[in-house]
């Protein structure tokens, strides 16, 4: 299945691009996703102990399953106020 | 009223789509550009939002103040873009009949944005820029 | 800036009076003339100031916060006179580096006022008048 | 001595002025000012358990002695904001 991965803040400019598309089994977890998007953006990503992750706007476990059409948004801190 | 802009905000059209007749407080708060953070000069800062995401985050931050406190109505904007120094990236009323429940709920919707809304905020400084809260995206400018 | 007055109170001016650009909060309060109160439907308030002790014990209440808070700069404005339905009485602005203690101090202020400083405030409700805090002197207009 | 005897709110109301004038003997007290006052406007007063007094803008015990020309207020509880 095609997942479409988003990217923000400085993971996007340490990427170069703020859209991903990854291609996964199906069954797969938002950790495969990440793992995938990391080998597609080999840089310097941010530690998953402080990166959270969102499937169609909500916030989602690295466990979850992913379904075709997903989009992912890959979310370091936010720093919003 | 949810806002998220790259104009600048105004409190006053906040404070006013908050206020009713049965309402005895408003509370406003203006979250402003400081020159300075961590020992450090800040020139401005520049403001990032997930949409809609950042929006439905802010929502659902309004619905659990209006839960927890006896408040009446409540409006967020939040600036994206540039912001330079003394110039306000996020403005918060709240109106209630009485003034605790409003000064609690507005510091409490600041504390929770500040956790959950997906908006990131770059820090352009003196010699460098970050990402607050990713130090791994620091840049000095030599 | 304390200012006791018979015109309308602009909170913009205030809040403009604190902010600096060193502070990345500022706390607005509005203290609003609510249309009811204790169970009864309120027309107007008037308000009578006991100048300048008034005047001094806000100084002194501005004193106060700034020594229990990490805060910048205080802003108070009361009105006096007649007071309508959604109209402001009292505004309130705090500047500080960070947001917490603005709000605290914030609160802070509007709490003591209401003990120490010589203001008062006569409802008019529907069907009588009294000073608020002293019962014997509600009168009805049958 | 003289002391002047500033009325407000719901006391200036009963009393129909803010103004009274007392004639005291040297060292009187603030009580003893406040007992002629009542004798010179016989009202409904205020209970002295939620009365208060200022003398020259600051607030002082109803012990407290007097000086010619003192500016004595009578504060009922304040209900500003």
């Amino acid at each position: 299945m095609k997942i479409a991965i988003k990217l923000f803040a400085g993971l996007r400019d340490r990427a170069g691009t703020g859209d991903l598309t990854v291609e996964l089994p199906g069954g797969a977890t938002v950790a495969d996703a990440i793992n995938a998007a990391q080998h597609n953006a080999p840089i310097e990503w941010i530690a998953p102990t402080i990166l959270m992750a969102a499937v169609n706007n909500e916030y989602v476990d690295f466990t979850s399953a992913l379904a075709d059409g997903d989009e992912l948004a890959l979310i370091p801190p936010v720093s919003g106020g | 009223m949810i806002l998220i802009t790259d104009q600048p905000l105004d409190p006053k059209t906040l404070a006013d789509a908050v206020r009713a007749d049965s309402d005895g407080a408003v509370v406003t708060f203006e979250g402003v550009t400081r020159n300075h953070n961590d020992g450090r000069r800040v020139e401005y800062l520049e403001y990032e939002a997930y949409r809609p995401m950042a929006d439905d985050k802010l929502q659902e931050l309004i619905d659990e103040i209006k839960e927890r406190w006896e408040i009446d109505a409540v409006a967020v904007a939040h600036r994206v873009g540039r912001v330079d120094i003394g110039e306000t990236s996020l403005v918060i009323a709240v109106s209630a009949a009485h003034r605790r429940p409003a000064f609690e709920a507005a510091l409490h919707l600041v504390d929770r944005l500040k956790e959950v809304v997906p908006i990131w905020k770059k820090e352009f400084f003196e010699g460098g820029e970050v990402w607050i809260g990713d130090p791994g995206s620091e840049r000095t400018t030599a």
